[in-house]
C-alpha cells in the first residue's frame, strides 16, 4: 500500500522532472540561449522531422516520409545543428536577422516508457514564429523524445517532430523544435 | 504601363510590374504557362504498372500513372462531371480512380470506364470516349516526364531545341556518364513563398552574383562531406570556367563549368573512403565515355518558364508554381545516382537536406530575400522604379570555347546576369503576344 | 467567355467559368441576388411584439422584428449615418434599436426616431422620415418570412407561381396535413463551406445521383429511429415514384415522391412506440386532409435562388449566402411539428444533428466533395471543360401522373438532372441579361 | 500537519492521473485508435458541443445553445460517436479520406469537485487539423469533463465543449474533441 | 457609380463605395497619397549622426536618416537592383546600408557607394549616381519631419498654407508656447484596423458628434490625472468656444478651442502638485509668448490625407496607412514637452496608454465601430444609400471671432460635420480628377 | 536522502499550487468573472506588455520597449485594470457588447525562483478570442509572473507579458492577458 504509494510519488516526481526539462528548453529556446540548448542535446542526438504525405487509410505506413532513406525536413544529428545555431549567431543569416521572435509551448507531456536511462516522452507543441512587422508562422504537432539520463543529468537523445502540414505553408523552418 | 514597355533590352532593365501586377500574371498564365512543357516526375516514381503519383502542370494539378500496358499517361485530376478530383492520394497503385462525388470510374489512361445509371438513365447516349479525363501531351526525356496541355505547342524536342537537348541529356546522365542515371529518393519537398515566381526562375538561370545572400552559410562547411564549403563538383585541379549559356529563342538558361582540360581525380570526397573511391571511379568512366565533352559540368538552369535544376555533385529538379503574383509553391525532386552505393546515397540525401529548402541552410537566405524584395516590386511608389540587370552587359558572345557546347546559345563565361536576360526578354516576349 | 456562351441547353453543359469568376460573381449579385425574394425567418422566431432577430438577405444582414403593432419588418441592418449595424445581437427584445456609433435610434419598424441635437445641430431639417432604416419588402407565407430589396420585382406570389405556391404551402404543412405546422428549434446553424453556393444550390435542386458520396453512412441506420437507414418518409407499402418537378420560367425546383395509391400507415418508426403513434395519427389525419392530394410528399427544392429545403420527415429550410465567388457561408433553420410530443421533437432534433450540417454524418461528404469540385472550376486549363448535366436529358415531361401536380412545369421521373438544367438555364438567362 | 501533506499528495495524485488519462485519450485520437477511444467512454456518457450566440452581456444565459433543447454542434452518447468512428473507419467517408492529421492539445486542466466516483475537469483544447494539400482548422476553446471511476478506472460520463465560434468558420467538424 | 457622383455637396452626402471600392481606393493611392506631404518622423528621434529609423510614406516604407552631415534624408526602402529592402532594422546607428540580397551597399543620403564586380563585370559603366536609393523630398518643420514622393507638388509650405502653416506651428509649440516644444516617446505604436483609412481620418479631422461611442468611459476617469474625465485642456475659468476650421483648397481640417479672454490657471491638474505646477508656469509663460492667440488652444486635426494628430494636452501625431479599400495600418508617434519634470511625462504617458491605441479605453470603442461601420460600406444593397454628413450644414461661415484665427478657412463654432465635408470635398476633386 | 525526498515533494506541491492558481485565473476571466479576477491581483501590481521592435542581433536590450520609460501596451497598476473592469461591466463598452468569448491557455509554468514571499513564475500563453460572427483574434507570447504569498494566499504582484507582435494585427487589446 504505502509501497505503491511511494511507487506514485516517485512516478510523479519523475513527470514532473521531464515537464521541468522540457519547459526550461523551451524558454532556452525563445531566450536565444542556443550554446545552453545545444548542451541540453545529447551527442548521439537523432533529430528527425518527416515530410507528410495523403495516403490510403489502409496505407498508414506510407504517411510520414522514413528516417534514414527518404526527403525529410529534418533527418540530422547534434554537429548539423550545431551548424544552424553558429548560422543564426553569426548576425549575417539573412532568415533570422532581424532575430524571430518565438514562443515554443509544450502540452500533453506524457512519460510513455522507462528503460533503464532511457525515458520515451510523448508531447505536443506550438511553436509560434513572428519576424518583421507583419510575418507570422504557426507550428503545430507531435512530438516523440528520448531523454537519456547520464551523471544525473537528462539529454535528448532523440527527437522526433510530426508537424502534420503536407505543403509547408511557411517559407522556412529557420527555428528549432 | 504598357505590356510592351515591361523590359528594355538596350538599357538591361524590367518594370517591377513584372512581379506584383495580378494582370501581368493572368497574361502569364494564359501565355506562357499554359502553352509551355511542364517536368512532372521521373520513371524511377512509377516502378510498377498500375503505380501513380500526382504531381503539378503550371497551374494544374495532375495524375501520373503508368497503365496497364506500361505506358506512361499525364491526366488532368478533374473529373468531367463536376470537376472533383479523381484522385487525392499523392501517390498509389490500383486500376484506375473513381470520383467520390457521384461515382464515375476512370481507367489508368484517363478513359472513362463507369458511369452509374449508364443504360437506364444516360440511355448510353453519353459519349463517354468523349468524357474520359483530359490527356495531356507527354514526353519521356532519359528518365525524366515532361507535359504540356497545349495541342499547338512543338514536340517536346523542339521545344528543348538541340542545344538544350544536350544540355538536359548531360544533367539526366549519372556521375560516371550513364545515360539516364538517377532515381528520385522518396518524398516530394513541397513549401510556398510569398514572393512572385521568377524571383526563383531568375535565380536558378544564373545567379552567381548573389554571394551576399549566402555569407553566413560560407563558414560552416555544409558541403557534401560535411567538412567541406557549400559547393562540390567533380573535383579536378584544372581551372574551371564557370559559364553561363543561354537559348535566346527559347529562354532556356544553363549554369555550367567548362575544365580547361581532361584531368584526374583529385580526391575531393577524402572525408569518406567510400565516397571518394565511388566518384574516382565516375570520373574515369564519364571519362572514357564522353571524352572530351567530359569537361562540361552542368551546375543548373530553368528550363522555361518554371522547369528549374540543380546538378554539380547534387541533382535537383523542381516546379515553380505560380499560385499568385505574389504567392508561389515550390515543389523539389532529390536524386540520387541509380547505381551508387548506399553510403554515397545517404551522405548526398543529407546534403540535400541541410542545403536547401525550407530547412535549408543556403536556400532560406534565398527564400527570405525573394519574399522582401516581393514588397519593393509591389508598393506604389517603388513599382516605378524598374529592376537592373546590367551586370556584364555585352560581355555575352557567340563564339564559344568548344563548339559543341551548342549551336543556337549565348554564351558569357564568369559571373553575369545574362542569363535573366534572356530569359526575361523571351518571357516579356510571350507575356506581350496577343495572337 | 461571353456571358451568353455559359450555358448549353442543347449539349446540356455549363461553363466552369460559372463557379470560379469573380465578375460573373458580382454580376450575380446584382443580377440574381438583389433582384430575388429571400427567406428571412419563421413567425415561430417572434412569438412576442418586440422581438426581433438577425437574419441575411443575400448579401446582407437584415433585423427581422415584430413591432408593437404585431407587425413583422424586415430592416437593412446599417445605419443610415454612417453605416453601422444599428442592431448587433443575434436576437432579443426591446422596442428599437441605438446605434453605437453616434448614437441615432430607430424604431421597430425602422423609423429613424431619435437624432442627438437633432434641433440645435440640424435646425430640424433633417428629414427623418427618409433616413430611417431602409425597409425590405416582406411576405408572412404559411408562417415563413420572405424579403426582397427590388421594388421592381414581383409580388412574393407571384414570383413563387401557381405551382411553387401549392409545393411550398405543402412543405410547410404539418405531418397532419395541417397548414404553418412548424416551428422553429431555438439556434440557427451557421457555417462556411470554400466553394461556389451554387454547388449546394444544384444538390438541393434535385441531385439523386450522387449516391456514391454516401455509401459510408449507408451502413450506419442515421435515420430517424437511429436504426433505419439515412431517409424515411410517411412510409406506406406502396410504390412510391421519385419526381423532379421544376418551374423553368422562374428557376424553382421540387424534389418529390408520389405515392402509386392512397395506403395505410406501415409502421415505420415501430422503434418508439409514441413516435409511431403520433405518425401514424398524422398519416391519417393527413389523408383525411389532403385526400388523394396526400400522394404527394414533398422531399425538398430550392426556391430560386439560394433558398433550399429538406423535408421527408425532417423539415430544415436554409440559405446558400454568396461570400465570393469561391466561399459561401450556410444558415439553416430546423424545424419541428408544431403540436408533436417532445419525444417526436426529441427524436427529431437528434436526427438533423447527426444527418446535416458540419457534424451531420451525411453532409460532411457533400461539403467535402464541393470544396474538391471547386478547385476543378478555378483552375486555368480545368475550367476550359464545362460541367456535365446530360442525366436523363430529354425524359422530362410536360403531361404528368395527375395533373393536380403543376400546371407550369416540367416533370421528370427517378433520377435525373433535369432540374439542374431548369435551375441553370433560369440563372444564365439573368447573368447574361443586361437590361 | 503530516496528514494535511498527505491529502495533499493524495489531491496531486488524483490531479496526475487525470491529467494522464486526458493527454493518454488525445494521443488515442491523434493515432487513430478510435476503437481504444471509444473504450475510454461511459456507456452512459452525454457529448455536448453547443452553438455560441451573440447576446446582451446581461443575458449570459442565452450565449450558449441548450442542450437537449436547441440545435447544437454536438448533443449525441456513445452510440452515435460509435457511427462517427465506424464511418471513418470504412475509407469511404470522403470528409476523412484520406485521413487528417490532428494533433489534439490538452491544457489548464483543473480538477473542479469530486464527488463519490464523479470527478468534474475543467481545461482548455486545441484541437488542430491538416488534410489534403493545403487545409487547415484550428479549433480552440474549453472543456468541461465528467470523469466517473468504475472498478478503478477512469472513463468520461459528460463532455461539454465550449467551442466559441458563433458561425462555424470550417466546413466541418470530422475530429473528435 | 461615376467617380464624379461620389459626394453631393448640396445634400451633404458622400457615396459608400468612397470607403468599399477597389477601384476607387487605387486611385486614391494615386492621386491623394502619391500626391501629397506626409508626416514621417520627429527630429528627436535623430539625435546623433548616422541615426536612422523606418517609418511609412503613404503605401512606401521609407528610411529616415541623419548623415555625416547632420541633414535629414528620406529614402525609399528598396535596393534599386532588385527591390530588397536595404534597412530592416526599425532603428539604429550606423554610416549606412548593405543590402542583404547581392550586396550593394548605400549611404546615409541613399547613395550608391557599393557595388560588387563594380569594375570587374559592370565595367565600371553602372551609373551608380543614377541608381542610389530613390530620395524624397524633405521638410522639417519646427521639428516634424515631412516627405513627398511628387517631384511637382508644391512646397510643404505651400501644401500646408498659410493659415495651416500657424496651426501647426501652434500644435508643436509646447504648453508653455515655445516653437518646436516637443519629444517622441521611445516606442512606436503600430496596429492594424479592417476599416478604410477615412474613418479614421474623417473622426479627427473633427467628429465631435460621436461622443455616444464612449459613454462607458465618461464613467471612469482616465483624465491626465487619472481622477478627471477623459478630456483636459489647459484650464481656465472662462467659457471656451470649441472651434471647426477647415481649409478647403488644401482639405487641411483643425479642431480647435477658443477661449472668450485670457485668464488665471484654474488648477485644473491638482491632483498631483507637480504637474499641477508645472502647468501653471507653463500657462503663464504661454501667455506672456503669444498674448492674445494664448487664447486658441489646438485640440487637433488631420493634415491632408492622412497624418492626423490629437493635442489639448496630450500631443501625438499619427498616420492612417492604406492597405486595401478596407484595411488600414495605424502608426502613433506619442509626445511629451521635451523640458517637462519626469513627472509630468510619466503621467502624460500613462494617460496616453489607457486613452489611445488598440489598449486605450477610448479608442478602442471607436476602432470596433468602424470596422462594423465598414460592412455597411462594403455589402452590395447597403452602399447604395450615402452616408449622411448634414449635421450643422449651412452654419459655416467665413466671417470668425479673430481675424488672426486665419484667412482661408471657413470655420464653424460647436459640433459639426463641418470639417468633414471640407475634408471629402477636396479629396472627391482629387479622386475624380482625370489630369 | 528521505529529506531530500521531501523537499522535492515540497517543490512538487508548490508548482502544482502555481498551475492550480494560474489555471483558477484564466478560468475566472474566461468565465468573465472580473471581480473574482481583480481579487487574485495584489493591490501593488505593476502589469505589463511592450512593444516589440526589429533590432540588430547584437542589440536585444533594444528588442522590448522599457517599462516606465517608453511606450507599451499595457504599463499600468491595479486601479487602471479596475477602469478596465468596470468598462467592460458596464454593457455599454461598444468594444466588448456583445462580450468577446475568450479562451486563455497557459502552458510551460514553470517556478523560476522563491525569494521570501515571492514566487516568480514563467509561462507561456495562447489567448484565443471570437465576437460577433466571424471576428477571430489569436494572441501567442510568454509571461512572467511575480506571485506574493500573503495569509496563505497567492495574488499576482508583477506580470510581464511577451506578446512578439511587433505591428499588432489585430484591432483592439480587450482582453486580460
Ligand atoms: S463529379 Fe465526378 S462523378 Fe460527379
Ligand atoms: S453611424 Fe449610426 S449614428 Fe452615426
Ligand atoms: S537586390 Fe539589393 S543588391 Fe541585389
Ligand atoms: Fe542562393
Ligand atoms: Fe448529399
Ligand atoms: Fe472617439
Amino acid at each position: 500500500m504505502s509501497q505503491d504509494r511511494d511507487s506514485a510519488l516517485d512516478r510523479l516526481l519523475l513527470e514532473a522532472e521531464v515537464e521541468r526539462f522540457l519547459s526550461a528548453e523551451a524558454e532556452l529556446l525563445d531566450e536565444r540561449r542556443f550554446d545552453d540548448w545545444l548542451a541540453l542535446l545529447h551527442d548521439d542526438l537523432h533529430y528527425w522531422m518527416p515530410i507528410a504525405r495523403n495516403v490510403r487509410f489502409n496505407q498508414p505506413e506510407l504517411e510520414y516520409t522514413r528516417e534514414g532513406a527518404e526527403a525529410n525536413w529534418f533527418d540530422e544529428g547534434k554537429d548539423t545543428l550545431k551548424k544552424r545555431v553558429l548560422q543564426i549567431q553569426g548576425g549575417d543569416h539573412w532568415a533570422e536577422e532581424p532575430r524571430s521572435r518565438t514562443t515554443h509551448l509544450v502540452a500533453n507531456v506524457r512519460v510513455e516508457s522507462v528503460e533503464g536511462n532511457d525515458i520515451t516522452v510523448k508531447s505536443r507543441f506550438i511553436v509560434c514564429g513572428f519576424r518583421l512587422e507583419h510575418d507570422v508562422d504557426l507550428f503545430i504537432g507531435k512530438r516523440v523524445d528520448v531523454l537519456r539520463r547520464e551523471q544525473g543529468a537528462l539529454k535528448v537523445l532523440r527527437r522526433s517532430i510530426y508537424l502534420d502540414q503536407s505543403v509547408l505553408l511557411s517559407r522556412n523552418l529557420t527555428t528549432f523544435f | 504601363m504598357q505590356l510592351a514597355d515591361l523590359i528594355d533590352t538596350e538599357a538591361g532593365t524590367l518594370s517591377r510590374a513584372s512581379f506584383a501586377s495580378e494582370e501581368i500574371f493572368r497574361r502569364e498564365l494564359e501565355r506562357v504557362f499554359a502553352r509551355g512543357w511542364n517536368f512532372v516526375g521521373h520513371t524511377s516514381q512509377l516502378p510498377k504498372n498500375g503505380d501513380f503519383f500526382l504531381s503539378r502542370c503550371g497551374t494544374e494539378t495532375v495524375i501520373v500513372s503508368r497503365d496497364e500496358k506500361g505506358a506512361i499517361n499525364v491526366l488532368l485530376n478533374s473529373c468531367r462531371h463536376r470537376g472533383m478530383p479523381a484522385c487525392r492520394y499523392d501517390s498509389g497503385n490500383g486500376n484506375g480512380f473513381i470520383c467520390s462525388y457521384h461515382g464515375w470510374s476512370y481507367g489508368l489512361d484517363g478513359a472513362l470506364t463507369g458511369v452509374p445509371k449508364f443504360k437506364e438513365r444516360y440511355q448510353g447516349k453519353l459519349e463517354r470516349e468523349k468524357w474520359g479525363l483530359v490527356r495531356a501531351r507527354v514526353t519521356e526525356f532519359y528518365g525524366s516526364i515532361w507535359a504540356s496541355f497545349d495541342e499547338t505547342a512543338p514536340s517536346f524536342e523542339d521545344y528543348l531545341g538541340p542545344d538544350m537537348q544536350f544540355y538536359l541529356r548531360a544533367l539526366l546522365q549519372g556521375p560516371d556518364g550513364e545515360d539516364d542515371g538517377y532515381e528520385v529518393i522518396g518524398g516530394i519537398v513541397k513549401w510556398q513563398v510569398a514572393c512572385n515566381w521568377k524571383f526563383g526562375a531568375e535565380n536558378f538561370a544564373g545567379d552567381h552574383y548573389h554571394g551576399y545572400s549566402h555569407i553566413s552559410v560560407e563558414r560552416l562547411s555544409v558541403g557534401l562531406s560535411g567538412k567541406t564549403s557549400r559547393h562540390n563538383f567533380a573535383g579536378v585541379k584544372v581551372k574551371q570556367q564557370p559559364t553561363f549559356l543561354a537559348d535566346p529563342a527559347r529562354g532556356h538558361t544553363i549554369r555550367a563549368s567548362v575544365f580547361a582540360a581532361l584531368a584526374p581525380y583529385d580526391d575531393q570526397e577524402a572525408a569518406s573512403a567510400e565516397v571518394n573511391d565511388y566518384y574516382r571511379q565516375c570520373h574515369e568512366k564519364r571519362q572514357q565515355r564522353l571524352g572530351d565533352k567530359s569537361r562540361l559540368l552542368i551546375r543548373g538552369g530553368v528550363i522555361f518558364p518554371n522547369t528549374h535544376f540543380n546538378s554539380a555533385g547534387r541533382t535537383t529538379i523542381g516546379l515553380w508554381l505560380p499560385l499568385s503574383a505574389g504567392r508561389t509553391e515550390v515543389w523539389r525532386w532529390l536524386f540520387v545516382p541509380r547505381n551508387a552505393p548506399a553510403a554515397v546515397k545517404d551522405t548526398l540525401r543529407e546534403y540535400y537536406l541541410r542545403y536547401a529548402g525550407p530547412a535549408g541552410m543556403v536556400e532560406q537566405d534565398d527564400m527570405e530575400n525573394w519574399t522582401a524584395a516581393q514588397r519593393g516590386a509591389e508598393s506604389l511608389v517603388s513599382r516605378r522604379y524598374p529592376f537592373n540587370y546590367q551586370l556584364a552587359m555585352g560581355l555575352e558572345r557567340r563564339s564559344r570555347p568548344d563548339e559543341w557546347l551548342g549551336k543556337d546559345v549565348t554564351i558569357t563565361e564568369d559571373v553575369t546576369e545574362h542569363n535573366q536576360r534572356a530569359f526575361y526578354a523571351h518571357w516579356a516576349r510571350l507575356v506581350a503576344d496577343e495572337s
